[in-house]
């Protein structure tokens, strides 16, 4: 084994474990978080006892999850029960890393990339894998055989195929501007004018479909507790439902960083360094989440498919002929 | 103004279309309208393409507009192409003006007939027939228009094809047709054959410059076997049995092709080849008899018959006859000429006829009528002066025309021709009064129950009616003997054969001016004699006719009965030919063929009783199958790449 | 070194597993898995011969196999879901009435 | 690494496969044919066809398999009743019709059948121009034709599953 290839090991796994913490500990802080804030904007307190402001308060409840009985249905599929969290939470993690959050910089002679990996396909990278998340969610729903589950699980990717097509197409418009799926390139393009300017509508589109591919309020549905009992959860407890749980922020965190990246200019931005810029941005979509959840009441399951199939698709695709057709007028 | 020819064609064949096509869904008004325009413009324009060939010096009055190539195999080559002459001119004049006024009178006759659409798209494909057959210029097309009357003639005859008679005479008319259709088309091959080309203006000036001697035996077996598809289409004997029947057509059409266009065809397919007939004596002389036989043998049918359009029609045979006896002797412009004259009154009697069948509510039996003259005046003026133009009193326009004919059979033939002509025209005048009194005059013998119902037919049938008298009156000036303008008009036609360009009339100043002046006086005693002794008989003493039936008892039986052709015919041919099809059917078709087909599908059906087990209908056997098919195929593509 | 015979054996054994799948297999969804397969075999191939040769050609008659093979399911389902609808079975044994 | 990378993955593939031929739920059936498809994706990215491997598992197992799990969801109301087998005598013949088949095409594969002509594009130059730009160019050049029809073709697709699946047809 060469040197480099060596070098090449140990800055990856730096990389890849720093980032994977920096996730987690996201994950826990957006907890708390949202409760906070959606509590004081309901003008009630939140959880206020464990810690300073109840800052302790996601400790308490990962503690307490841990502890949970475990249980597995009697009728389950149990293979398949016990994989789906792991096939959820998995790809959600995976997507990060093409995802650059701070600029290139050189320690002991060696270039880092602040990327885990940037790969020429990357975009496509993050639709691929997050699109095998799918399959932990309908897993999930069908294992448990509870026909609530299944109807959670089938409605959720249902819904997840429908707006992942829309994201893709939305993201396009940005692609054919920068000319590379990288998402190196593509934050490297936007060094002097953000893609939001420039893709308002993509944006748009973009960040309706990314609430519903993460299925957040108001596009919930999957989990709907008043006709669902909560989807293709109902029957977990314990460390597996905290998985889902943890997937579904680490969605939210992976679609905001692409929001981030493709529309907010990456880590691009004055004083700050890159990293922190990168964080900022996302802080702010992250609240762009919760503010939704507290503002939106959620829909009815055909009206999301309607909305996603007959306004937000030819939306997205009479974006990509307005960008084409700039294109081609501006002679780029 | 001569090349828009096509579009004479045209407009009756997209008229045709529009009714045969949606006339289902178009209301009367605009079916009729439709069908009328239609002939209205091809009128409009014939007169047009009339008055450019006037306009033309005489010698070049021959004008050709070839369309697209038709047919090319080897050396045959048939084109779609139309030729305008005088005779074809004069033609389509008849033939789209006399049409023309029948369309009219059919909006009037057909109206609350429920094929009304199906009728004009058949007149207008009838009329678009007859034009293509007497514009093309070349014997294929030709044939193809001959073909296309012919099947008009049968859809027409058989308009009410509920009714059996109807559609039995059609069936009759279209096979005693292709009788004579076998010989006209076996004459187009001969020619051919003979010539190399079917165009007409090569095969006539082949024909004209003395490469065939006279009485050359190819020619004469040529013309011979066109008089036999004349004489189908024209009724004459021995094929004319189809045309009396053919009167259970709707009488509109019978007047339009039963008597003034489609049955002239053979006239006028004679006078076109008349550079061929000069050329064999032999035909001309069968031409010449056949006429005048017919002439004669229709008229004496005619005598005794008693429905108003089977007389009519056997008038028109014989009247025919008449045509071709012109033709046979050479006439070609006295024939032309009755053909013309002929139309006008022909039509103009049937029309009457139709308006007096309208009036009596579809009585066709003239003993059921009589006393008509009041009723349905101007049925009754226009008629009688078809009946005195048809019997040749002058100056009306039949006088003319049949005084020529027999002037030039007298003059170019020889007496017998003349006498027979001459009695046939006395037996002419007689029973066409005979119909006139027996259904305008005397007592009335209607049925009371439809007496009360006697109507004069509406305007649109009265008008086509005075129009077509005023023709009858005057048509017959254009031939007059002495100034001739016909004769001059038609001589670019006629006028080409070298060895006998003496004009009948010309000849007959030969014999003095006397000849002339004599015939018409001795032509004009005939009719009036004929006119007298029906007045003597069917108005005078009504008694006589039944006596004189009584008395002469035989011939009477054999004049009623048409001479018992159609009972010999059907001896001789009908039956037999039954006879031996239901042998045929039998035999050949039921045991043999029938046989071998079911043969055929037996043995399938054994063999594939035996491999149908290999069809399980499971969809993996099958796939299987493919598989081992693959690993085979797989394997000869490895080994035969070695 | 892995050379084109490798891959070329490798889509040859999946493509035979592919087949065997479709001539035992009886539930008519499965079949058409293995003939998803079959297809990933033939693509995998096409992919190989690409690389090997350098040539465009293989990856784009991938890229046209997967639009087809896209179009063959949903219509491929549709009719299963038809036949379903009207059978109340999937089993490709239970679809037999075509034969004598 | 690169061989390793090789056997593991033709491995996994390879008894996915025949899990999937041998294993009688169907959603098993349909996962193990995921987990052979992501397989071959990685495989695609030894073979540096990385937009290809995208698009294998966006396509594939994004949206082909999830329909496949679909329509087993909706249709296998009871997955372990025992399905009549007409035909048992043909599991035998098949699968010796499978090896066989295996082998004639390992002896074609052997006799160098398949040869074909060495292209333009060695990784270098794709390397250079860059592997989904080059795919896109040709797409829209040499193969605008096929791409076009393509589009017509998932056009039909879409209309004909709509009219198949549809309560009346």
């Amino acid at each position: 084994m060469d040197k480099e290839l060596f070098v090449f090991l140990i800055i990856a796994s730096v990389k890849i474990f720093i980032v994977f913490n920096v996730v987690q500990v996201m994950v826990i802080a957006m907890i708390w978080f949202e409760r906070k804030i959606m509590a004081h904007m309901q003008v009630r307190l939140g959880p206020m006892r464990v810690g300073f402001h109840g800052l302790l308060q996601p400790i308490a409840d990962g503690i307490k999850l841990l502890f949970k009985e475990d249980i597995i249905p009697a009728k389950a599929e149990k293979i398949l029960f016990v994989l789906a969290p792991v096939m959820t939470l998995v790809p959600a993690l995976c997507t990060f890393a093409v995802i650059p959050f701070g600029e290139a910089i050189n320690i002991f002679g060696y270039h880092i990339d602040m990327v885990i990996t940037d790969i020429n396909v990357g975009i496509l990278y993050i639709l691929a894998v997050s699109s095998m998340g799918i399959y932990g969610i309908v897993m999930a729903g069908w294992s448990s055989n509870n026909k609530y589950s299944l109807l959670g699980g089938i409605r959720s990717s249902a819904q997840m195929i429908s707006y992942e097509l829309t994201i893709g197409l939305s993201l396009i418009g940005v692609i054919m501007m920068t000319g590379s799926l990288s998402m190196v390139d593509i934050v490297n393009a936007q060094s002097k004018m953000w893609n939001l300017v420039l893709q308002p509508l993509g944006f748009i589109i973009y960040a309706i479909s990314a609430i519903a591919e993460v299925n957040r309020c108001p596009f919930d549905i999957p989990e709907a507790e008043t006709e669902l009992v909560a989807g293709y959860h109902t029957e977990y407890s314990s460390m597996k439902f905290s998985m889902f749980f943890m997937a579904e922020y680490a969605n939210m965190i992976t679609v905001s960083a692409i929001a981030v990246t493709f529309f907010f200019g990456g880590w691009h931005g004055p004083y700050l360094p890159g990293v922190v810029w990168f964080m900022l941005k996302l802080s702010f979509c992250l609240f762009g989440f919760i503010w939704l959840r507290s503002t939106f009441p959620r829909l009815r399951y055909d009206q999301l498919m309607h909305f996603g199939w007959k306004i937000l698709l030819p939306l997205s695709l009479f974006n990509i002929l307005i960008t084409g057709l700039i294109m081609v007028v501006r002679g780029l | 103004m001569l090349n828009l020819v096509a579009l004479i064609l045209l407009f009756p064949l997209i008229g045709s279309a529009m009714n045969g096509l949606f006339g289902r869904r178009l209301r009367k008004e605009s079916i009729g309208y439709i069908a009328c325009g239609a002939i209205g413009l091809s009128f409009f324009i014939s007169v047009l393409v009339f008055i450019g060939l006037l306009l033309l010096p005489p010698e070049e009055r021959i004008f050709e507009k070839h369309l697209f190539s038709w047919i090319q195999s080897g050396s045959f080559n048939a084109a779609v192409g139309f030729q305008v002459d005088p005779l074809s001119s004069l033609m389509i004049l008849i033939v789209t003006g006399v049409g023309f006024l029948i369309h009219i009178y059919s909006m009037g006759y057909m109206h609350d007939d429920k094929g009304y659409h199906r009728y004009f798209s058949y007149l207008n494909l009838f009329t678009f027939s007859m034009l293509l057959l007497v514009l093309s210029n070349n014997f294929l097309l030709m044939f193809v228009g001959w073909e296309a009357v012919g099947l008009c003639s049968y859809l027409l005859i058989g308009f009410w094809f509920e009714k059996k008679s109807a559609s039995d005479a059609a069936k009759k008319a279209f096979v005693v047709n292709r009788v004579g259709d076998f010989g006209f088309a076996l004459g187009i091959m001969l020619i051919f054959l003979t010539f190399h080309s079917i165009d007409f203006t090569e095969v006539f000036n082949a024909a004209s410059h003395g490469e065939f001697a006279i009485g050359n035996i190819t020619i004469t077996l040529i013309t011979l076997l066109l008089f036999m598809g004349a004489a189908g289409k024209s009724a004459q004997i021995p094929l004319y049995t189809w045309l009396p029947d053919a009167m259970e057509g709707p009488t509109p059409v019978s007047a339009l092709i039963h008597a003034a266009t489609m049955v002239t065809a053979g006239v006028y397919m004679i006078a076109r080849c008349n550079v061929l007939y000069m050329l064999s004596p032999f035909t001309m002389t069968v031409v010449a008899s056949i006429g005048a036989t017919t002439a004669l043998f229709a008229a004496s049918i005619g005598l005794m018959q008693n429905d108003i359009k089977r007389v009519l029609a056997y008038s028109t045979i014989s009247q025919l006859g008449y045509m071709f006896l012109a033709c046979g002797v050479g006439a070609f412009t006295a024939g032309i000429f009755h053909l013309m004259t002929h139309a006008f009154f022909k039509a103009l009697l049937f029309l009457g006829s139709g308006s007096v069948i309208h009036a009596l509510s579809g009585e066709q039996d003239m003993r059921k009528m009589g006393g008509l003259k009041n009723h349905i005046p101007i049925t009754y003026k226009t008629f009688l002066i078809g009946t005195v133009a048809i019997a040749g009193i002058p100056p009306f326009a039949g006088f003319f025309s049949k005084d020529e004919i027999l002037l030039e059979a007298f003059v170019r033939g020889n007496v017998i021709y003349w006498s027979i002509g001459a009695f046939a025209a006395f037996l002419t005048a007689f029973y066409m009064f005979r119909l006139l009194f027996m259904t305008f005059h005397g007592e009335s013998r209607v049925d009371p129950h439809v007496k009360e119902h006697l109507h004069e037919s509406p305007r649109n049938m009265t008008i086509p009616l005075i129009i077509l008298a005023g023709l009858s009156i005057i048509g017959g000036f254009w031939g007059l003997p002495g100034a001739s303008a016909l004769n001059h008009f038609l001589s670019p036609v006629f006028g080409g054969h070298g060895h006998n360009e003496m004009h009948g009339v010309e000849a007959g100043a030969h014999h003095g001016i006397g000849l002339p002046s004599l015939m018409m006086v001795v032509s004009t005693l005939i009719a009036i004699g004929g006119i007298w002794l029906a007045y003597q008989m069917y108005v005078k003493k009504q008694e006589l006719p039944k006596k004189l039936a009584e008395r002469f008892a035989l011939p009477y039986r054999i004049l009623y009965n048409k001479y018992y052709v159609d009972e010999i015919y059907d001896a001789i041919f009908v039956n037999p030919v039954k006879k031996i099809s239901v042998q045929l059917w039998k035999k050949v078709d039921a045991m043999m063929i029938d046989g071998s087909v079911n043969g055929v599908a037996r043995f399938v059906t054994g063999t594939s009783n035996i491999f149908r087990f290999l069809q399980t209908g499971y969809v993996r056997n099958y796939a299987f199958y493919i598989v081992v098919g693959c690993i085979f195929i797989l394997i000869l593509t490895t080994w035969l790449n070695k | 070194m892995i050379t084109l015979t490798h891959y070329l054996v490798l889509s040859a054994i999946l493509f035979s597993i592919g087949v065997v799948g479709v001539l035992i297999r009886r539930n008519a969804i499965v079949i058409f898995m293995c003939i998803e397969l079959m297809l990933n075999a033939v693509n995998l191939s096409f992919v190989a011969f690409a690389h090997y040769l350098h040539s465009m050609e293989g990856q784009m008659f991938v890229f046209f196999s997967m639009t087809v093979a896209a179009a063959e399911a949903t219509v491929g389902l549709a009719i299963i879901i038809a036949i379903f609808r009207n059978k109340e079975t999937v089993n490709v044994d239970d679809m037999n009435i075509m034969k004598w | 690494m690169e061989p390793y990378l090789f056997y593991v993955m033709a491995a996994t593939s390879v008894v996915a496969a025949l899990y999937l031929i041998f294993e009688k739920n169907p959603v098993f059936c349909a996962l193990y044919l995921v987990f052979s498809f992501i397989n071959i994706a990685v495989l695609y990215v030894l073979l540096e066809a990385q937009f290809i491997a995208a698009v294998q598992v966006i396509v594939y197992t994004g949206a082909i398999m999830v329909l496949f799990l679909f329509v087993i969801m909706l249709l296998m109301v009871d997955v372990k009743k025992k399905q009549k087998d007409d035909l048992p005598f043909q599991r035998i013949p098949a699968m010796v019709m499978g090896f066989v088949l295996l082998v004639v095409m390992g002896l074609a594969i052997k006799s160098k059948l398949f040869q074909g002509r060495e292209g333009e594009y060695t990784s270098a130059k794709v390397e250079s121009i860059g592997h989904t730009q080059l795919i896109g160019k040709l797409l829209f050049t040499d193969y605008l034709l096929p791409f076009e029809m393509t589009s017509i073709l998932l056009f039909v697709a879409v209309i004909g599953a709509i009219i198949l699946a549809k309560r009346k047809v």
